[in-house]
């Protein structure tokens, strides 16, 4: 009854440019801000902080990677772990490597060396479509994690190749509580969520779809084809990378490079997939289910006291028919079902 | 009030190392079944909780984080995953959960001082390495023999399978003989140009680092190209049933490492007639009972039990320690050969004495050759490779970690 | 260079190309009806042979049974997935599908080791994987007869499917599909029928990839595995060429062996994970629909 | 438009063969697009459906031929009737079987098949001799000759009007006894477009096929027609035998572009109910 | 805001400025089809040209060719007085060619608003950087640029839909949207490839008033692609026949509608 656009007038285009147009949206949003953000540290024990909280706004970060290239770009990629990984393994040398770093630039600078490895893989995307890509893409994801097995200077010279991530200080502050790298955490991605969201709402959102639903016209209408869609496997890789360096970072501390395998790369994508190709809101949903689902249904075993094989197994299936089961019922994910029930609920109580 | 001793147990029963997980964490589940059946540690009863990793880091780490508060808190916990294990690194200390990892993980981490909370108990990477070399020495007539000669290192390239290279090459250097490092591509289903090369450089043994389906490849493909199996000698996760079964008659001949002499022992008999008769035995076929990867979890079992009685009996009978005082348990167990005779389980490991310089506690291993059916100790003795020389990696590998995480190395009480 | 022995690599590596040939088969059968890439034929694959094992341990029956047994299995299991899971998703994106197939992936991967268990477990083919003595003998070339049958088979299964897409009407028909999953329900095609029955036929391909798989690396979970070996072949052979596939195969197969010997020691090894796919991929630089794929069509 | 008003209806033959009954149909579970519709063509008649855009004729088309299915499209209410028997749960195929196809507006070839290629598709539902389709194929290229010319092409390389001669000339292949058009003449120069309305009446006359047509060129629509039903946001508004229509001031005005004093020029647009300018 | 007084004298008392695009001696082939042989035309400023043939006449191809979808394996385009072999996509773009598509070819994922703003893109000059961050001048040009969409969208009479995506609109709507953004271009020539393909009269007129509109207003010059013969003869200034890739005829609609070639390859007898 509440949920109403109506009496709520644009008088300006900036106002109709507003990232939610819809006072209770906007309202909304703060509010889950503010209780993420103040409430959820105080209140969450150490466990829902750092084995869900915080994967989750890592996993919702990368997701949104890829839905930057995916989803809004168009270009199906299977190797983000990858991405990830140059992210985490550019931090930890920078960090090393330049003692007194502080610890954001060394994520930024780490997403930028992503970006660029992003650009170098995403130039076959020029003459490339489609399955064919996205089965070239996983070219990126074995490559770079060989060469991070292979190439001691990256590891800092590990014998196995295994880094120990550094503690993450800013201004002599250490975030070394669950709760602080879950501020930490919190803050990177909402920002960087911000940014995208302000991208996909101007000209470079607009020439990434463009680009996705036909690209022949996007050229003739004077979009570079080029430029487009390098610039999404730049921004795409280093969202990427920089989740990938809060993986290493705030989640695991001390990773190696198999870490970042293709079994990652393919979470992610389900996270899109079932939160919404195309919808920044869905890669949060999308990794959301995507982490607590198995915890879920563990529990759910655990609670019915299913022999541990049988439960394994079973959680297996129903993940996978829990896809199917979201494809069918609705192909643009959880961000759409979350559509519709609000245009449901403008409509309501008329059906229709 | 908690009145029981609770341990976690990250485990994984799907995906592709679901066979060793099963085996490995249904003989420990044996083994505590046993115990509590027999009354428990003084009374105290072992309870344990699972949860499916896929031995997959991320979810490795989220089931730790649920497990450690569960049942009043976890006191141990075993995640068999070297990537899981990294990512607990930094929280066991704090969580002050020690964390078990047998035969697998750093080998670093032996070190006491540095990692107070991690036990890569009996053996660790390094160790094992250190005693493949004296071993195939001895077969050929003593280490001096070995100069001239030829090794392949076959190895998954990953940490797992970089891990020994330190080792190798400082004893290559040593012994002055060849050490070729060939890598497999994970997961290693496919090894035609590998073993080609193999044949070209005509080594004189070939150390098989592999884990999963990797190994039974390398086996087969061995026989496809002619190479003797008696000349492969596989690293204890490439020496189970799992790996030579499913080769068939390749395998025959194989040798590989263990921890365990492979056989019958009392301990078995007793969960197959206290457990498995009563229909609660954790294995579904119940002729894997025995197996190397069951019999590599009854023993951590045993360890487990043994370090929580060694813990009540400094810090109280009959009531659960925790986390901390399992810690001191852990670090100051000591089974002998006549604990491991009332255990039922003599000779079914070498003896296990820790202490803070040593989380090993052992390094000892032996070697065994698959008959076609079934697994056969062909080392009498335990076999211990070039201690100093590990000992001396351990050290500064650990100090170089220490002053990365600026940790003062110092033993805990 | 030792020239007998880059033969003998060279022709490893042709024989392993037939072996990623045949899973390859599978994904091109699909994707030719609909357009969709079947990531679970990996799946498939393992659960075709863990299936047939599975029969064998738990009833006693010879191989000789089990085969047709594991076949019913089979053509079972693609029937369902075109009910349950295709049949609600036509005319949807591509994507949508590829994605569905995942989900497949993990449901068939599940549903095969509840039924039969995680154990890994041997599969004994009456042909032995040892060295042709004869070749041996005479030239110091080592070649599996193992190989030489599977690409027999591969070669027959070959000819067999390119003939049903070049020469029948339900070849066209598949093509057809493939374009205008709409279109294709207007002018009446039973898409339904159809791509039961090629999820079926794809079914027993990789019932053949699995059991001959199976035989030479054991049936395990790892198997699924083989569908990343395959994937590279497909690229270069072109998603819709059944030919393509094998001939994407011996490249591969070969290129991947000589680049493991040849380059991979200056490297430091373990290429062969990402070689294929590069390879494949400077390929499609060239020609973006691979060797044999259909020319992709860009109009406005 | 609020002008037009639902003329007394006049029934049309009391034995429809294609009959629509109420029909509701909803999209994306949320977009209401036809509001009860109901509609009938009698055996071996023309029925026109006119309307403007989006009125929701081509959502009529789909619905009868259950292709809806696919565009996340929900029938509601109502049902839908062919030769007595309901045929909403049916799948295309069995409908083809039946007699009943559709052509697609936009075209819808298969572009990585030759236009000989579609055209076979076309025939799939039915066994025939090779003989036969070759002589089913020559009626077709008999109505399009420009097919015949291009018939090696793929169909992705030919032009607009050559795919939709192909979506046409691929239904006839079907020997359907009803068909349903969607947009005939869209892009079609105009003696083709008398041509293909030309076959229309042929086959309606020899063959006895009955059309249901939606179309957009009111004025040649009304010409062939037997019958029409005017669509508008999802509702029928105005239904008649075709040249009561034609001869209908509203839709004189509004679908022929006629006012009293004859057909206006494109050119005098400019002037005619100009509501707003371009602000620069 | 400049409210032209409506232009009475319309017809052969139009004024067409000078040549500005002339193309000689296009021949364009794929493999054995020969699209285009050897056409010359031009088109003046300020005019609408029409382009009409038969199906498969090369009529779309020949558009292609302007603004360099196709490449022709012979001839010259001269473009506001500068040589060229053939066009980029991208330059044609640049300088002042816009055009709309025969097979509707929106991004269908977009809505109508979005789809009108990309067709800004070539006049929006703000880095990415300052568009992610949403600020100052980025703010202020997306603001501006909105202002010009909106106009456009007022102007083709569009509003209730501007949040739509356009994949759900009607076809004759996504025409009206493709014609929007192409506008938004604000080009100097646009091409029109069937703009009133299957609309119906009342939409035709409406079309064929913004077409009228945004001739007159900014002088647009529009090369036009149409098989309704009404709408062609009344609006054009002059017409090219084309059949079989072959011109075979040029002149003003009344001309064109005198000639036996035409009559009998296209026209029929009416
Ligand atoms: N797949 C879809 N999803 C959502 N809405 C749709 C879809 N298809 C059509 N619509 C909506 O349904 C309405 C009717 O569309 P329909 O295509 O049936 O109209 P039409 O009368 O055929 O128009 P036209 O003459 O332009 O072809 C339109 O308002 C359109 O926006
Ligand atoms: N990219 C291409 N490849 C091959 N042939 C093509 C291509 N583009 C056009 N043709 C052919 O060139 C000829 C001219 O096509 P074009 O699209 O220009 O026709 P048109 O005059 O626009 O026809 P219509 O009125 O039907 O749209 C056609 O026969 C078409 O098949
Ligand atoms: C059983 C495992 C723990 C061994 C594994 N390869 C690892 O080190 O991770
Ligand atoms: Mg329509
Ligand atoms: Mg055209």
């Amino acid at each position: 009854m509440f949920y109403r656009e109506a009496g709520q007038f644009k008088t300006s285009y900036e106002t109709d440019g507003q990232i939610l147009p819809i006072r209770q949206d906007r309202i909304a949003l703060f509010a889950t801000l503010a209780v993420a953000l103040l409430a959820l540290p105080l209140i969450s024990s150490p466990y829902m902080l750092s084995a869900i909280l915080i994967p989750f706004l890592i996993f919702a970060l990368a997701a949104l990677g890829l839905n930057i290239l995916t989803g809004y770009a168009g270009q199906l990629s299977l190797g983000t772990a990858a991405f990830m990984a140059v992210g985490a393994f550019a931090s930890y040398n920078f960090m090393a490597r330049l003692p007194g770093i502080p610890v954001l630039l060394a994520f930024a600078l780490g997403g930028l060396c992503a970006a660029m490895v992003g650009i170098a893989f995403g130039l076959p995307s020029l003459r490339i479509r489609g399955f064919y890509l996205a089965a070239s893409t996983l070219a990126t994801q074995f490559f770079v994690v060989w060469c991070l097995t292979k190439i001691p200077w990256l590891t800092g010279h590990s014998s196995s190749g295994v880094i120990t991530a550094q503690k993450m200080e800013i201004l002599g502050y250490a975030f070394d509580t669950p709760a602080r790298k879950y501020v930490l955490v919190l803050g990177v991605v909402a920002f960087m969520a911000l940014l995208a969201k302000n991208m996909l709402r101007s000209n470079v959102g607009r020439s990434w779809m463009a680009v996705r639903d036909m690209d022949v016209a996007a050229e003739v209408i004077g979009f570079r084809l080029m430029r487009t869609k390098l610039l999404a496997f730049a921004v795409s890789s280093f969202y990427c990378g920089v989740a990938g360096a809060l993986y290493a970072f705030a989640y695991l501390g001390t990773v190696e490079p198999e870490a970042y395998n293709l079994d990652l790369s393919f979470r992610i994508l389900f996270m899109i997939i079932i939160g919404g190709v195309g919808s920044i809101l869905g890669s949060f949903l999308g990794a959301a289910f995507i982490v607590l689902l198995p915890v879920f249904l563990n529990i759910l075993a655990h609670g019915l006291a299913l022999p541990t094989s049988v439960a394994s197994n079973l959680e297996l299936m129903t993940f996978g028919a829990l896809i199917i089961f979201f494809l069918i019922v609705e192909p643009h994910g959880l961000a759409r079902l979350w559509q519709i029930g609000k245009e449901k609920l403008r409509l309501w109580p008329f059906p229709h | 009030q908690v009145t029981e001793q609770f341990v976690a147990l990250p485990s994984y029963r799907v995906g592709p190392y679901a066979a060793g997980g099963s085996g490995f964490y249904g003989g420990i589940i044996d083994y505590f079944n046993l115990v509590n059946a027999n009354g428990g540690i003084n009374g105290v009863k072992v309870s344990w909780e699972e949860c499916e990793t896929e031995y997959n880091p991320s979810r490795g780490v989220e089931c730790y984080e649920r497990l450690k508060t569960k049942n009043g808190g976890a006191t141990m916990v075993e995640p068999l995953s070297t990537g899981i294990a990294y990512g607990i690194l930094d929280r066991i200390p704090q969580d002050k959960v020690p964390m078990t990892t047998l035969g697998y993980g750093r080998s670093d981490a032996a070190n006491g001082k540095v990692f107070p909370y991690v036990f890569p108990l009996i053996s660790d990477y390094w160790s094992q390495a250190a005693a493949m070399i004296k071993y195939l020495g001895d077969k050929d007539g003593g280490v001096a023999k070995l100069k001239g000669k030829k090794i392949v290192h076959l190895y998954h390239d990953s940490a797992f399978g970089k891990e020994p290279l330190p080792v190798l090459e400082a004893l290559a250097a040593q012994h002055g003989f060849e050490l070729i490092k060939i890598p497999v591509a994970p997961p290693g289903s496919e090894q035609q140009s590998q073993w080609l090369q193999i044949r070209q450089a005509k080594p004189d043994h070939v150390i098989l680092w592999g884990w999963g389906v990797m190994n039974s490849v390398a086996i087969k493909t061995a026989q496809r190209n002619g190479f003797p199996r008696e000349k492969i000698l596989g690293v204890w996760w490439a020496g189970s049933e799992e790996d030579t079964v499913p080769s068939g008659d390749a395998a025959k001949g194989y040798t590989a490492m263990s921890f365990n002499t492979p056989g019958n022992y009392p301990v078995l008999d007793e969960i197959r007639k206290k457990i498995y008769s009563g229909g609660k035995g954790n294995l579904a076929d119940q002729s894997r009972i025995g197996s190397v990867y069951h019999m590599r979890g009854v023993t951590a079992g045993i360890l487990f039990v043994e370090a929580m009685r060694t813990a009540q009996d400094k810090f109280g009978k009959g009531k659960p320690v925790t986390g901390e005082q399992l810690r001191w348990g852990l670090e100051n167990l000591n089974i002998d050969e006549a604990r491991q005779k009332a255990i039922g389980a003599l000779n079914m490991f070498p003896p296990v004495k820790t202490s803070c310089d040593d989380h090993e506690g052992s390094g000892a291993v032996k070697v065994q050759q698959w008959d076609g059916k079934k697994w056969n100790a062909i080392t009498p003795n335990w076999i211990v490779g070039d201690k100093a020389l590990v000992r001396k990696l351990v050290e500064e590998s650990s100090n170089k970690y220490a002053a990365e995480k600026k940790i003062t190395p110092a033993c805990m009480k | 260079m030792n020239i007998s022995f880059f033969f003998e690599v060279l022709i490893g590596g042709l024989l392993s190309g037939v072996m990623y040939a045949l899973v390859a088969i599978g994904f091109v059968l699909i994707y030719k009806a609909s357009g969709v890439f079947n990531f679970a034929q990996g799946a498939m694959v393992f659960f075709a042979a863990l299936t047939c094992v599975g029969i064998m341990d738990k009833f006693g029956l010879s191989l000789w049974l089990a085969i047709p047994a594991t076949m019913v299995a089979m053509i079972i299991l693609g029937l369902a997935i075109e009910r349950v899971v295709l049949r609600p998703l036509v005319n949807q994106p591509e994507i949508a599908l590829f994605m569905a197939t995942i989900g497949l992936a993990f449901f068939i991967e599940g549903l095969a080791q509840l039924l039969w268990g995680s154990q890994v477990h041997k599969l004994e083919l009456p042909i032995e994987d040892v060295p042709l003595q004869y070749l041996l003998d005479n030239f110091n070339i080592i070649v599996s007869q193992f190989d030489v049958i599977a690409a027999a088979i591969c070669g027959v299964m070959v000819i067999v499917l390119a003939l049903l897409f070049a020469k029948t009407k339900v070849g066209r028909a598949l093509r057809a599909v493939a374009d205008d999953h709409q279109a294709a329900l207007a002018v009446g095609i039973p898409l339904q029928r159809i791509w039961a029955v090629l999820w079926a036929v794809a079914g027993l391909v990789a019932m053949v990839a699995g059991l001959l798989w199976g035989a030479r690396n054991g049936v395990q979970f790892a198997l699924t595995f083989i569908a990343l070996k395959a994937l590279p072949v497909l690229i270069l052979g072109g998603f819709t060429s059944v030919p393509g596939a094998i001939v994407g195969g011996l490249i591969i197969g070969a290129s991947e062996k000589l680049a493991e010997v040849y380059i991979g020691p200056l490297v430091g090894g373990g290429i062969e994970g990402w070689f294929p796919y590069v390879l494949a991929l400077l390929f499609l630089l060239v020609r973006p629909e691979g060797l044999f794929g259909e020319k992709i069509i860009r109009r406005i | 438009m609020t002008t037009l008003h639902a003329v007394p209806s006049i029934q049309p033959a009391p034995q429809p063969y294609l009959s629509v009954n109420n029909i509701e149909v909803i999209y994306d579970h949320v977009i209401l697009v036809l509001k009860g519709v109901s509609l009938q063509v009698p055996q071996g008649k023309i029925v026109a459906l006119l309307g403007a855009n989006g009125a929701g004729k081509s959502t009529t088309l789909k619905t009868i031929s259950t292709l809806l299915r696919g565009e996340r499209g929900d029938v509601t209410k109502g049902e839908v009737q062919f030769k007595g028997e309901r045929i909403d749960q049916l799948t295309p195929n069995e409908l083809v079987k039946r007699g009943l196809s559709q052509v697609m507006e936009g075209r819808h070839c298969f572009g990585h098949l030759t236009i000989e290629e579609n055209l076979l598709t076309g025939a799939y539902t039915r066994s025939l001799s090779r003989a036969e389709l070759r002589e089913a194929l020559d009626k077709v290229y008999h109505y399009f000759p420009r097919l015949k010319e291009r018939r090696a092409s793929q169909a992705g390389y030919t032009s607009g009007g050559e795919q939709q001669m192909c979506a046409i000339g691929r239904a006839l292949m079907a020997k359907p006894s009803m068909i349903l058009l969607d947009e005939p003449s869209m892009g079609i120069a105009p003696q083709i477009v008398d041509e293909i309305f030309g076959i229309v009446k042929d086959l309606n006359t020899k063959e006895n096929v009955s059309f249901l047509l939606a179309e957009q060129n009111t004025m040649v629509a009304l010409r062939y027609a037997d019958f029409g039903y005017i669509l508008e946001n999802g509702r029928v508004v105005m239904e008649g035998a075709a040249d009561e229509l034609a001869n209908n001031e509203d839709v004189k005005e509004f679908y022929l572009g006629m006012s009293g004093a004859g057909r206006k020029s494109f050119r005098d647009m400019k002037f005619y109910r100009r509501r707003k300018r371009w602000l620069a | 805001m400049i409210m032209n007084e409506p232009d009475m004298h319309f017809g052969s008392a139009r004024k067409t400025g000078p040549v500005i695009l002339d193309l000689q001696n296009i021949s364009l082939s794929f493999g054995g089809v020969k699209a285009l042989t050897n056409i010359s035309f031009d088109v003046r400023q300020h005019e609408i040209r029409a382009i009409i043939g038969p199906n498969g006449a090369g009529k779309s191809s020949m558009l292609n060719v302007i603004n360099g979808v196709y490449r022709p394996q012979q001839g010259e385009i001269i473009y506001r007085g500068q040589h060229r072999k053939n066009m980029d996509c991208y330059q044609a773009a640049k300088s002042g060619i816009a055009r709309t598509f025969q097979n509707i070819a929106l991004f269908k994922g977009m809505t109508v608003l979005d789809n009108i703003m990309t067709g800004r893109n070539l006049k929006m000059k703000s880095n990415f950087l300052l568009q992610a961050l949403y600020w100052g001048p980025a703010r202020r040009e997306e603001i501006e640029h909105r202002k010009k969409a909106e106009a456009i969208i007022d102007f083709l009479e569009i509003q209730h839909i501007r949040k739509t995506p356009v994949g759900r609109l009607p076809y004759g709507l996504q025409k009206r949207v493709e014609l929007g953004r192409a506008l938004a271009a604000e080009p100097e020539i646009l091409l029109l490839d069937e703009p009133m393909a299957g609309m119906n009269v009342e939409e035709k007129q409406d079309m064929c008033r913004f077409i009228l509109d945004v001739n007159d207003q900014f002088g647009t010059t529009i090369v036009l692609i149409e098989h309704d013969m009404g709408v062609v003869m009344d609006i054009s200034d002059r017409v090219v026949v084309l059949d079989y890739g072959k011109k075979i005829g040029d002149g003003t609609p009344d001309e064109v509608r005198g000639n036996q070639d035409v009559i009998n390859a296209y026209l029929g007898s009416h």
